[in-house]
């Protein structure tokens, strides 16, 4: 094991340099072209569906896969691709309602924002950075798809083979836009709009895209590594999870933090978005199997039954604690248990989806109270502690329920040519090969954060807002707006509506 | 004229209110507030942070009448309000050097009658 | 008619007691497995499509059923499940709008909960003892799923033979969950949160599940008596809106009912409510078709024109009543007409859902005057007034408008060999068939709720919390939260946010 | 051009006086029958799909058409049509949160009636006029499919010929719905309910349901002027924008216009209907193929990216203007954005649906700022500036960019019959012709709106509330209740909530 | 000093603080409140249960002045609320201690200034 | 007895509450209100409209204490609402005729202790 640990450290490093001089090196190289990924390519496709396979037995798919298109994969692909957009607005009210009154506004925009720029970046260069031809592993070709060249109503060779390309470009940009609205929580009542805006911007560009590609567009995380993430573990909660923890420092603590209470200003605004989550999340991870089939199903139902567990067991500690289960509670267990689902939902059964479940809530409930006692950051939302935490212990958990007879991809040498976990037969390591990628995405997210946090201080003259903007409420002072009126012109309504 | 503050419990208002119409007393206003006393609040947590809330939903009552109502005025709000119960609430009066009927610009006594 | 009533009654005491028994015994006895099950299930499946003929023709279908999935069907019920579990949330706001802002978390969570709980129950036995193999008519085995063993990729043999068995119980389960917090409604205010859970637990296990398994599991109510219920009048709206009934009798009014008024404190929130009930209701419908095909379709469309017509009806009620047509009328219309129109969505034509939806408003608002003129109970929140009431006519009038014009799978003796509806052609038969079911239901309903609301209410030391909780508001004192905060920390917002 | 010029005004004169003639004489003359159309017809349905081909190759295609249809174009349109009806309730809370709170429920309701009055309407006749067998060009047969007799499993011959003609019909149905929803925003917090109804009863069947017909119906505008509409640019923007600024025209200003405040009451609510909007709009655009295929992925993608583009530019204006990019001004760019890129979303590329979103919020800004500087209407939420213009720029816009490059049916005699865009080497043909439908539409909407309002005026005895009402509130006055109650019985909840 | 308490229509709060504007007084507290008196109210319904409410919104104004400005902000506040309808609402004056200004500890009427 | 109105930022509402504890002075009342003074406002823009607000969120605190206490009572308040920056808030001392305990119907001084 001590050996072992070697392993993780260096990968994460040769990753760092690699990744940037890689992406330096990217546009001067000609694009080679997906024509060249299929065979190579199929194995990490987050498509587990045999269509690989038949894109592989065909390696010049390209032209030729128009006619393969399956009417009900697209139709399904089209809904998930669209729940999955749905999924931001759910987290902007999740959030929005968790924040003071006085930021509703500026709360809601943090999430609403990324469906702008995100979608935009996407189409210009985002989707060719993570899912163009390879290059060394650690991004895409950054030319090859950009302005959506190329990208039509054929299947890509590579993913998502019976389905049109531009349905699988759009679902994957929802997971790109919604990977940095997840940040905002740590950073919202504080953060200037400007420096978010081009936060994320870069960190979508930086480090979401590479991670991307690493992870499922045929770097090295997957193919190499082979570790396993069915709908984004690492790509999408542990990197946001960790970046926002790296970003809550660097901004420092809310004015009043300590001494005022910093209290939720409208619960069933929450549970409006945990409703919207779930339902959202549904096409997150079922949507993942890329196909209407039977791994999509028991995509469903693990997601369903994962995140009852775990909102069933947040509430539990609670009634322990202080015999009072409340409805943040519920909710925030339910995001607990979808994040911690998330890498696992199409490789275990239903058993594992339940202990995932039973036990994400307490790992998350404890490192909470662990911020609250050390009480060093503030990271307001606690996307740290629920998307970074539930999202490590999906990962790792992974490793340990995942099986091949709930998705025989899994072992396949030729598809995704990982191990069944632990618990299933397959030994450790496929467990130490979760704890590596979790490891890089960590070591990615954490000096992909510092760096670009540093520069966009530097453009936008510091991060944060002044103290008098703080306390009179980022709606007014960055947005020019209140959240909720009185019907008497001048006078904004009272607390708890303003 | 005298200036009858009462601070109630926001479900004794409508007693209090028919209790007032009775007297022929119609105009009246009222304000939702928050009241600490001698009644015990609860706690709220949040994500196991720990809120301790002792400030709980009154009803501030406002009644200007000539000086001879008062003691009527008062003794049917308390009558009304009463439950017995610690939090019922207080009763404050001070008096008016002036009151003016916007409408018509009448100015004491008439401005409430 | 007279002798012809002699039936339901019997019927229903039988069923009673039987159920019990049935389910005492069904551990010691051996699983049959489904295999047994086919030629005789396909009838009662409530897949209408031609699916059960196959499975018929093949009995042994359940190993190669499998590559029979369709992938449309497949692509359609994914997102049918999604949309009938989007339905709880959208109960719980319907719900919380009704209820006053001191309580609106504790009647959010009421619904809310019951996505935690009844989705663990369903995975762990109640989906078995829906559907597993019938026991005596009454009850499912409940060891055959129990953990979702044997729950997988290929079909069930019986039911939605075209589509993954996962995804069949998700879609079973997403009803299961919903039946239950409907009750809640005509509790909320004042049940205790802890006497709630373990109700609803005990009787989705006792009443629903048994009930799901009597109409659509093969049991007698399908099978021997070919009641008609597409989508679920008897087993959803009738069940929970006759125990709620039965609850708020033994609980009592609440503090305040007829001296202090009891308003509604968010309609906005109520109309959201409405709408995802509207949206997810098409799920419900046309989803328990189990196919994306013409019967779907026409469930679909009578769907949406009984519930445009029913809350019309109610407004004109309204307006000719009070010269003012209401917002809170119209949600409540349209929630009547979807519940009138479930058990008979998929049978009658367009001109029987118009009809549908038109009579049900002033069913239910002439239900809900005579409770109000009565003053006998406190239904709070009208679950039985439209619930309950919507969906017995719902089930009565499913036997005066059925046609096999619409589904040829009414009067076909090896689907569901039920009649035409009495202005159909059917004469009758089928008319007095609902009613029975309708009794049988209504009974099963009461004495279940009798005697668990009796259990939890020792178990509990009280099915109801202090006055004194009561008048503080079941947010603060059941679940340590309030629903609308100010920003000044240690003022909660004030009245109509707090 | 000139010249050209005297054609559009022509045209819309005889459509005028025909329509309504044409109108007169349907029901005396005997229904021909769809099976006559699909030949002629093929071109003009919205199904840009090769399915038209197919029904055009057979054209007694009626009858065989059950076999043809495709479970996943089943599932999707289900679906689809599931989101266009949800945006209905999306666009009340668009406009309820813009209203003041006084007003929130009236708001809301002129847009959930809609869901009751038009599904009727359309049930009845409405889509027997829109889409019954074609007369003179103006308008569809309303005898036909009168209470959608014939109307069943079987696809329409001419229409979403693989889908069940119960679909196609709901599809269509959720259109004639949301588009007199969209006036309310114009005539709010000041117009009669009884009105309203009234009026958009008679504008769906006299304005709305002939132009449907006109343009997706075989009508003229389709089949002889072949202009492009993928989605509804003319018929549903167009059509309510310039209808709703009429109709402001006709009511006069709001009180206190000018000198109170008006503000949005809850600018979260504003944002929740922008979620829903957005969310349903895939179903609009990209339904609107009537077919899960790359047409569909196409205008898909297209319609994201253009209201993420134009979401953008809108805060970005702000941003310059006032150093403040407000919530309101995103939720309003995304929205202008939706509205612009619907009649382009099948016919454009990525690159054109970019330009349409980036430039069509400089317009509708610049619309809104020229209303306020004018100051001669109160288009209280702007309806005009929004719907209008920014539906006669995306109806010119597709003119400019459309390229059979994205979509063959564009240019295909037998199916569409029209030019390529001026930048797509199509010259000022398509421009032209675009620049004219915009024209019919208009004065279609202007003269039917007078007509129609002025009408209604007589009837319910003047269209606007007594200034009385106004400055109650409508909700009391109108419809006897508040949006938002307190819990002190007596005492609605304040300002910002009341 | 003098406390004035104005309760006016919420829809002429812009003209009333425009008016103090002119007269130099920049300093005034608002509270929403909702009053009863000659003013009829309304009935609602929700599902058929009918309820009568005769509070209705209105705007409490507090400013609090030197003696000798009494007349002319009363006159202000009475010209800019007034509609001449039934429910304009009243001015209360009432007679003030002392005042504090928090920010300086300046007391008395440099503290209003 | 008086009546103190103190006009203060919401954010040192907990700092005054306790300050108000450690007197002894449990007893009492809080009102959100909006005010406006010498602090400035901002600017809001919705589609382009602007408007001037130049009323800000404030806390009003109600207490009714004797005589003899006024003086440590506003000095608490002061101390503990006191940031030195302008918005700070204003307290008002009024004169109160009589108090009444509605639970048990206590006058005077009693009432409030
Ligand atoms: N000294 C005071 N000044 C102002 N308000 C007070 C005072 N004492 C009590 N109140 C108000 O009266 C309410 C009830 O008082 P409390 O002491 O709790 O019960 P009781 O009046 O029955 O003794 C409090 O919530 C507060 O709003
Ligand atoms: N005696 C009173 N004490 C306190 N407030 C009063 C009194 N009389 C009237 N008001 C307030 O003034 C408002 C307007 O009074 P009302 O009698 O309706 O109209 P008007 O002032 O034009 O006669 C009431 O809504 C109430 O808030
Ligand atoms: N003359 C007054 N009458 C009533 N309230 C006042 C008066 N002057 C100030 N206030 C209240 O005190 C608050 C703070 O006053 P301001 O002048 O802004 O700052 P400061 O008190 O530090 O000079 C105001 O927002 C208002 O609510």
């Amino acid at each position: 094991m001590k050996l072992r640990l070697w392993r993780p450290a260096l990968t994460a490093l040769a990753l760092i340099s690699l990744s940037f001089t890689a992406f330096a090196q990217a546009p001067s190289t000609a694009p080679t072209g997906p024509a060249t990924a299929p065979a190579a390519s199929a194995p990490a496709a987050p498509a587990m569906s045999t269509a690989p396979v038949e894109s592989a037995a065909a390696p010049a798919a390209a032209a030729p896969a128009a006619p393969t298109i399956d009417k009900g994969d697209t139709a399904w692909m089209i809904v998930a691709s669209a729940l999955v957009m749905l999924m931001t607005p759910g987290l902007a009210f999740f959030y929005g309602g968790l924040a003071r009154s006085k930021n509703i506004l500026s709360t809601l925009m943090m999430s609403f924002v990324a469906l702008g720029i995100i979608s935009v970046q996407w189409a210009l260069w985002g989707y060719s950075v993570a899912f163009g031809a390879d290059k060394g592993g650690f991004i895409g070709d950054p030319m090859q798809y950009a302005f959506l060249n190329g990208v039509g109503a054929d299947p890509n060779p590579s993913f998502g083979t019976t389905i049109p390309h531009t349905i699988f470009m759009m679902f994957q940009m929802t997971f790109a836009i919604i990977t940095p609205a997840l940040i905002s929580g740590a950073v919202v009542e504080r953060m200037k709009f400007s420096a978010y805006c081009l936060f994320i911007l870069l960190w979508a560009t930086f480090v979401y895209d590479p991670l991307a590609h690493m992870v499922w567009g045929l770097g090295f995380i997957g193919t190499k590594l082979h570790a396993l993430d069915f709908a984004g573990g690492t790509v999408v909660h542990i990197s946001s999870g960790v970046s926002a923890l790296v970003l809550a420092f660097m901004l420092g603590k809310r004015k009043g933090h300590g001494s005022e209470e910093l209290r939720p200003h409208n619960l069933p605004m929450v549970l409006t978005g945990v409703a919207l989550l779930w339902f959202g999340w549904f096409g997150f991870n079922a949507g993942s199997e890329l196909a209407a089939d039977g791994v999509a199903g028991q995509a469903f139902i693990n997601t369903h039954i994962a995140t009852a567990a775990a909102a069933m067991s947040w509430i539990m500690i609670e009634w322990f604690k202080y015999k009072k289960p409340s409805a943040l509670g519920f909710g925030s267990g339910a995001v607990a248990g979808l994040v911690a689902i998330t890498p696992a939902c199409g490789f275990v059964d239903v058993k594992g989806a339940l202990i995932i479940g039973l036990l994400v809530s307490p790992i998350c409930f404890a490192a909470i109270q662990m911020k609250n006692k050390l009480n060093k950051y503030d990271d307001a939302l606690d996307v740290f502690g629920i998307h970074g935490c539930g999202g490590m212990f999906g990962a790792v958990a992974t490793g340990l329920f995942a099986t091949d007879k709930v998705n025989s991809a899994i072992t396949d040498s030729k598809l995704l040519g990982a191990q069944n976990g632990l618990f299933y037969g397959g030994g450790a390591h496929q467990v130490i090969v979760q704890i590596e990628a979790v490891i890089i995405t960590a070591v990615l997210a954490i000096v992909g954060t510092l760096v670009i946090g540093k520069l966009v201080g530097l453009v936008t003259g510091g991060l944060r807002t002044s103290t008098d903007d703080e306390e009179n409420g980022l709606d007014v002072t960055e947005h020019g707006e209140v959240g909720y009126s009185s019907d008497t012109s001048t006078v904004p309504a009272f607390a708890g509506v303003d | 004229m005298v200036r009858i503050e009462a601070i109630i419990r926001p479900s004794r208002l409508d007693e209090v209110k028919s209790a007032l119409d009775e007297l022929g007393v119609r105009g009246i206003s009222v304000i939702e507030i928050k009241g600490a006393g001698k009644q015990k609040g609860y706690t709220q947590h949040y994500r196991g942070s720990e809120y301790q809330v002792n400030l709980l939903p009154k009803v501030q009552l406002i009644v200007v009448v000539r000086d001879e109502e008062q003691e009527r005025v008062v003794e049917a709000i308390e009558g009304a309000a009463r439950t017995g119960e610690i939090g019922d609430g207080k009763i404050f009066v001070t008096s008016v050097l002036e009151a003016i009927r916007i409408r018509t610009g009448e100015r004491g006594d008439t401005a409430i009658s």
